[in-house]
């Protein structure tokens, strides 16, 4: 399996001072699966994105991507090499309309430094800006500025906006948070469609909602790998249920 | 606490400062020309640090347009003052004198307060064959390459000035001798004056500190000054850095070791540092009211300045404005024209007492020649608020006190 | 040239922590408006300059300059919290660039009332009569009043620390300058503690304007020269920390005295290098929190 | 003339007049830069407006449009204008090889300066952009033999300029003026082509969200950094065209104020509007000059506009007046 992972992280430790968020995790990420990351409250899921997505490096361990060690990638190549991310809080481009956000995610891969063709002239992002939009169903409301969306048409754009970058990897954190149930079986929708043509690593808190869409599962607790396989596995681990159960009860 | 006419002053002004600042709003300052007038461009920095001494200025410069049109001015033509805030910035003020060349048709320029500013202005009047008469001191002013035909300078020089000083100092209170300037063109012309006359006394340099313009606390270079123990210290600065530095040199203990001389002294650096540490203090300046006693001609102008001004009396550098306007309109009554090159001409023929005794411009770089005072200040025996310092000497108009011609690139 | 003896050194260390006194008193005043409200004030050098006149006014009114030092602080940090409740609150959460902006525009105001009002001449302030001369403090003749200088800095900074330690709305002004959110998340009257603290800044300004008059007496733009290098030494300490702007002042105070020693023309620049230094090593400042305000 | 976003296609198109205006912000720009001097008596004033204008432009292209707050754009200013003045006295080029050197030493300055403070942000980035600008300052002011120290650099005057078959009076008010605002139309037209190409595009991302400009693959340093030395280039300008207005460079130029002029100015016009720096710069000089011709006390109407305009005005003069056309 290890040989055909796209993402590997290999012995990944982070500590902030005297608090270690993670110990020793490795895991590996098949090509073309939908992997969900799951854990509850602290367990280090968090962090854990952020090392794989390259926001923070980790204190020890690595990332290796589609077999390229990613420590001294700078975090702006990460769209070219096919990694897109979408994050736990919503980034959009607020005063730009919902139309310019995705357009101008589409031109970071074609032209970023010329200072003087005028933009309209690339006339293929806006065929490509109009696709994604059609495929996260913002379609109609391409003239509104991003930042008066509703809550779930945010996550949606940010999406759409990172589908721009033609990913073969995404990477996903809690993408439904804070959204109504409607909202929610929307976005799963959405998930399980892309996953179809490409690999997609989503972080979750909610554990019952990936488990009826992911290929694998990996657990953590305290910063550590709890357990990891296919959802039924996860499903009849003792201590994963142990883990979960506590949870529910101190909520 | 010398000061107490100066405390009850503030207090009546706190009591008012509502109703002044309503009234001040409400005075305005524009003065309309009419067709034939003598249009007296009058760029001085009205406020910034300096807006005592320019306010002054416009006063006496008034008052010597007023004198000037009493007297029938030109065969009938009036001479106006258009006085403008050049804020004591070089680029405000070059903006300033454009603006009173091209729109306001000013005949003549009179005015500025700092080096860097009449500088630019005569930048500004050289291009534009417009004469200008500076009244601020400045040793490159008359010097090449900023020297033109158009440029005429009332005020002394650095040279003059610390020459002048440096020659009734040096011989009196010893050859230790430490500078303290400010760090530019002016603050280095002073020490080099100093330099130039004390080489030949045989004065030995201590130490010589330029610290940056504006500086506020000097407790960081007084320390070595106390420890290089100079019999004169001479404090090269201007306006503000004056009257702290000496405040400041005289708490850090200097005066019981050293004579502090400064090369101008300043009628208001005196007021705002007080008596006590201005005590004993010697200076050069252009003017001080008190020759009055000696000089008829500084009588006649302070009585008329006193008659305008409720009381009071001219400061040295406003009493400048009068001197550069005063020879300016006298030149432009001797030709019996406004036109810039026979307004020239006879200036540089043009010998005047305004208000100090004789002065003339030497021909060759349009520097006005005249008498230096050397005042010391006082603390003890002072008969009203004005009277601060006392006469020493008079330095009288001496040519040879002058940079040399060929000195400052003339032919 | 007198040659560089191990007294000469010594005092120049001295005087650059005497100087970095006044320093410390007007960032620590910035740092709290700066790390609590997020107010960049660019008038905090005309509370300084109105410290100075206030005293000037006073003593005009027969006081002396002991019930200055106690009244004047109290009186313009009155002022302060005025303009505080009047031009500031409105501007809450609205960027650092329009409190920046108005407190521009304000210190045009009081600079210029205080030109009507007093004149643009500089006034004189004589040093009060039990504090004038030198003293010999061991290494050299040092002048009374700057001693006077440092030790009320000391107090200030003993009772600005018992007040933040030892009381519950210094509790909450510490918690307030480490994370805003968290005070209005705790339910507690932040317009207040904002008000007050406001007043505390200015108050300190004004106090600072007042200890440096007698050393150069007052004029209206007395404030421009220090504003600028009370910035650096707020920012060098890491804005919001007061630990820092205490360290970041004396450390600016020496640094300039030093640098007098070796080349007294560069003694302004060097605080500017000092500055770019510290931020480009250390982005924060000594003690600030990152990605504060960016 | 609006700014932000504008020129995309796939923008439902606003339908009224404002539309238009936006495309054709910088030929309406134009227009009103040479109408205004014809409109004005001071010419003197006219041209330190333009000067101050097109300073603000260059410095909006990164504080309005990036969303950085520089308080050292008067290095660049002073920059521009010092190599402007420099060869030319220094080096007798023509005065057009001049007005090159100051922009490429606005943007040689600032690609500099950038380069070191761009690794910090907010106001830590106002904050090392003052301290390298007052090294900047500090280097004019002890260079005396180059640049005049305190005194500053006299002897930029340029009195008759000739290209090709005309020849015009640099002296004369009015021709005076128009050369500077013919330079000004020059850089307007510049700098909107550079606000509607990708790149201005990958400014707006930067600006309105880092990580995600960052996610989509946009080097955020670099394009801060490129805008950066644009600014420079566009301030290096204003530099120039300042020196050979008043035929000295001030050291004035260069200093802290200076900077803290051009950030007023900008946010009295409007900050991220295309043409709000020239009426904030318009506004402020104005006012300035006009009430100093009535009382001493201008800075206290001064001040009392700015605190007008941060109370009822916050999105600038030219930014409400947008605003409120929008509505």
């Amino acid at each position: 399996m290890t040989g055909d992972a796209i993402l590997r992280a290999e012995g990944i430790t982070c500590r902030f001072g005297r608090f270690t968020a993670l110990r020793d995790v490795s895991a590996s990420f098949p090509r073309g699966a939908l992997t969900a990351v799951i854990g509850p409250n602290g367990a280090g899921k968090s962090t854990f994105f952020n090392i794989l997505s390259g926001s923070i490096p980790p204190t020890e361990g690595r990332v290796v991507y589609e077999g390229r060690d990613l420590a001294r990638t700078p975090q702006h190549r990460y769209a070219r090499l096919g990694i897109a991310k979408s994050f736990q809080i919503t980034t959009v481009f607020p005063s730009l309309s919902v139309a310019e956000c995705v357009r101008v995610a589409c031109q970071a891969l074609v032209s970023r430094y010329d200072i003087w063709r005028p933009r309209a002239r690339l006339t293929a992002l806006d065929d490509e800006a109009a696709a994604l939009l059609d495929t996260v169903g913002l379609w109609d409301k391409r003239a509104r500025p991003a930042g008066l969306l509703a809550h779930g048409e945010q996550r949606a754009l940010e999406i759409a906006m990172a589908l721009a970058a033609r990913p073969r990897l995404l990477l996903l954190d809690e993408p439904t948070a804070g959204m109504s149930p409607e909202e929610t079986r929307a976005m799963m929708q959405l998930i399980l469609r892309l996953a179809r043509e490409r690999t997609v690593v989503l972080v979750e808190h909610k554990m019952k909602l990936v488990m009826g869409i992911s290929d694998r599962v990996l657990v953590l607790h305290h910063g550590e790998v709890l357990a990891e396989g296919t959802p039924a596995d996860i499903r009849g681990d003792a201590t994963v249920r142990r883990v979960y159960l506590g949870q529910r009860d101190a909520a | 606490m010398s000061e107490l006419g100066n405390r009850a002053l503030t207090r009546r002004r706190v009591l008012i400062t509502g109703a002044a600042a309503g009234a001040a709003l409400c005075s305005p300052a524009i003065v309309r020309a009419a067709d034939n007038d003598i249009r007296i461009g009058f760029p001085v920095p009205l406020t910034g640090p300096y807006g005592t001494e320019a306010q002054d200025q416009v006063r006496c410069a008034q008052l010597a347009v007023d004198q000037f049109n009493a007297a029938g001015g030109l065969g009938g033509r009036k001479a106006v003052l258009l006085s403008r805030d050049d804020k004591l910035k070089p680029g405000e003020a070059a903006t300033r004198a454009i603006e009173l060349i091209e729109k306001d048709h000013a005949d003549v320029i009179v005015g500025s307060l700092s080096a860097s500013v009449q500088l630019a202005v005569n930048n500004v009047c050289k291009q534009r064959r417009v004469l200008y008469n500076s009244i601020s001191q400045s040793d490159q002013i008359t010097a090449m390459p900023d020297w033109s035909p158009y440029t005429f300078h009332e005020a002394l020089t650095p040279h003059v000035t610390a020459g002048a000083v440096g020659r009734y100092a040096f011989p009196r209170f010893g050859k230790r001798v430490a500078f303290l300037s400010a760090d530019y063109a002016y603050g280095h012309e002073m020490v080099a004056g100093f330099r130039a006359v004390g080489a030949p006394l045989g004065i030995d340099v201590v130490a010589d500190i330029s610290v940056p313009l504006g500086t506020t606390d000097f407790s960081t270079v007084l320390p070595r000054i106390a420890a290089a123990k100079p019999d004169i210290l001479c404090i090269c600065n201007f306006g503000r850095d004056q009257h702290v530095s000496i405040k400041q040199a005289t708490d850090f203990g200097i005066k019981r070791t050293s004579r502090i001389v400064v090369p101008v002294l300043l009628y208001t650096a005196r007021v705002a540092g007080g008596a006590t540490a201005f005590d004993g203090v010697i200076g050069g300046t252009s003017y001080y009211w008190g020759i009055e006693k000696t000089v008829p001609s500084a009588k006649a102008f302070n009585d008329r300045y006193r008659a305008a001004n409720g009381g009071r009396v001219p400061s040295d550098y406003g009493a400048l404005g009068y001197g550069g306007v005063y020879a300016v309109l006298k030149a432009m009554k001797e030709a019996g024209t406004t036109a810039t090159d026979k307004v020239i001409a006879t200036l540089q023929d043009l010998h005047y007492d305004a208000y100090k005794g004789p002065q003339f411009y030497r021909p060759c770089d349009h520097q006005s020649v005249q008498s230096v005072f050397i005042i010391e200040s006082k603390s003890k025996d002072m008969a009203d608020q004005y009277d601060v310092f006392n006469v020493l000497a008079t330095d009288p108009p001496n040519v040879d006190a002058l940079m040399s011609c060929k000195a400052e690139g003339h032919a | 040239m007198a040659g560089l003896t191990p007294d000469l050194l010594a005092m120049q260390v001295f005087a650059g922590l005497a100087l970095g006194a006044v320093y410390v008193l007007m960032a620590l005043g910035m740092s709290l408006l700066f790390g609590m409200l997020t107010v960049v004030n660019f008038a905090h050098g005309a509370f300084y300059m109105l410290g100075a006149y206030g005293a000037v006014a006073l003593l005009g009114y027969g006081g002396n300059f002991w019930v200055c030092l106690f009244f004047i602080p109290l009186a313009v940090g009155l002022v302060g919290m005025a303009v505080e409740r009047v031009l500031i609150r409105p501007l809450y959460g609205r960027g650092i660039d329009y409190p920046l902006l108005l407190t521009f525009g304000l210190a045009y105001v009081i600079v210029e009332l205080v030109r009507i009002g007093f004149g643009t001449e500089d006034l004189p302030f004589d040093t009060p009569a039990a504090l004038t001369g030198a003293v010999n403090i061991g290494i050299g003749y040092f002048p009374l009043y700057r001693l006077f200088v440092i030790a009320v800095t000391g107090v200030v900074l003993v009772g600005l620390w018992l007040f933040l330690e030892r009381t519950s709305y210094g509790l909450i002004i510490r918690a307030g300058a480490r994370d805003p959110q968290i005070v209005r998340i705790l339910g507690i009257d932040v317009g207040r503690v904002w008000l007050v603290v406001f007043g505390i800044g200015t108050g300190l300004a004004a106090l600072a304007g007042l200890l440096a008059a007698p050393l150069q007496g007052a004029s209206p733009d007395m404030g421009d020269s220090i504003l600028a290098i009370a910035f650096v030494v707020t920012v060098v300490g890491g804005m919001g920390s007061l630990l820092g702007a205490v360290l970041a002042g004396l450390l600016v105070g020496v640094v300039v005295s030093l640098t007098s020693l070796v080349a007294p023309e560069a003694a302004q620049v060097a605080v500017f290098v000092l500055m770019a230094v510290v931020l480009l090593v250390r982005p924060q400042g000594f003690f600030g929190r990152a990605g504060l305000m960016s | 003339m609006d700014g932000a976003g504008s020129t995309v296609a796939v923008h439902a198109a606003r339908p009224d007049l404002l539309a238009f205006a936006t495309r054709h912000r910088a030929t309406l720009a134009a227009v009103a830069v040479l109408v205004f001097p014809a409109l004005l008596p001071f010419k003197a004033v006219a041209a330190d407006v333009l000067v101050y204008g097109l300073f603000a432009l260059g410095f909006n292209l990164v504080y309005g449009y990036l969303g950085l707050l520089s308080f050292g754009h008067a290095a660049l200013f002073g920059g521009g204008a010092y190599a402007c003045g420099i060869v030319f006295t220094r080096f007798g080029v023509p005065w057009w090889a001049a007005v090159g050197a100051g922009v490429a030493g606005g943007a040689v300055i600032a690609a500099v300066i950038g380069a070191l403070a761009i690794r910090t942000r907010g106001i830590y980035f106002a904050m090392v952009t003052l301290a390298l600008a007052q090294c900047v300052y500090y280097a004019a002011y002890e260079a005396e033999g180059w640049t005049g120290g305190e005194n500053g650099l006299r002897g930029v005057d340029v009195s008759a300029i000739t290209l090709g078959p005309w020849h015009v009076d640099f002296v004369n008010p009015l021709t005076r003026v128009y050369v500077i605002a013919a330079f000004v139309v020059v850089a307007l037209f510049a700098v909107s082509r550079v606000l509607a190409s990708p790149f201005g595009a990958a400014m707006e991302a930067v600006r309105e969200n880092e990580a995600r400009a960052r996610a989509c693959g946009f080097d955020v340093r670099a394009t801060r950094w490129l805008a950066f030395v644009l600014s420079g280039a566009v301030c290096g300008l204003a530099g120039a065209l300042h020196a050979l207005t008043i035929g000295i460079v001030p050291v004035e130029t260069l200093t802290y104020t200076t900077s803290g002029l051009v950030v007023m100015m900008t946010l009295l016009g409007g900050m991220g509007t295309y043409f709000g720096p020239f009426i904030g710069a318009a506004v402020f000089l104005l006012l300035e000059n006009l009430v100093s011709l009535w009382t001493v006390h201008w800075q206290l109407v001064v001040g009392l506009a700015f605190i007008a305009c941060v109370l009822f005005f916050p999105r600038g003069v030219w930014g409400t007046l947008l605003a409120g056309l929008r509505r």
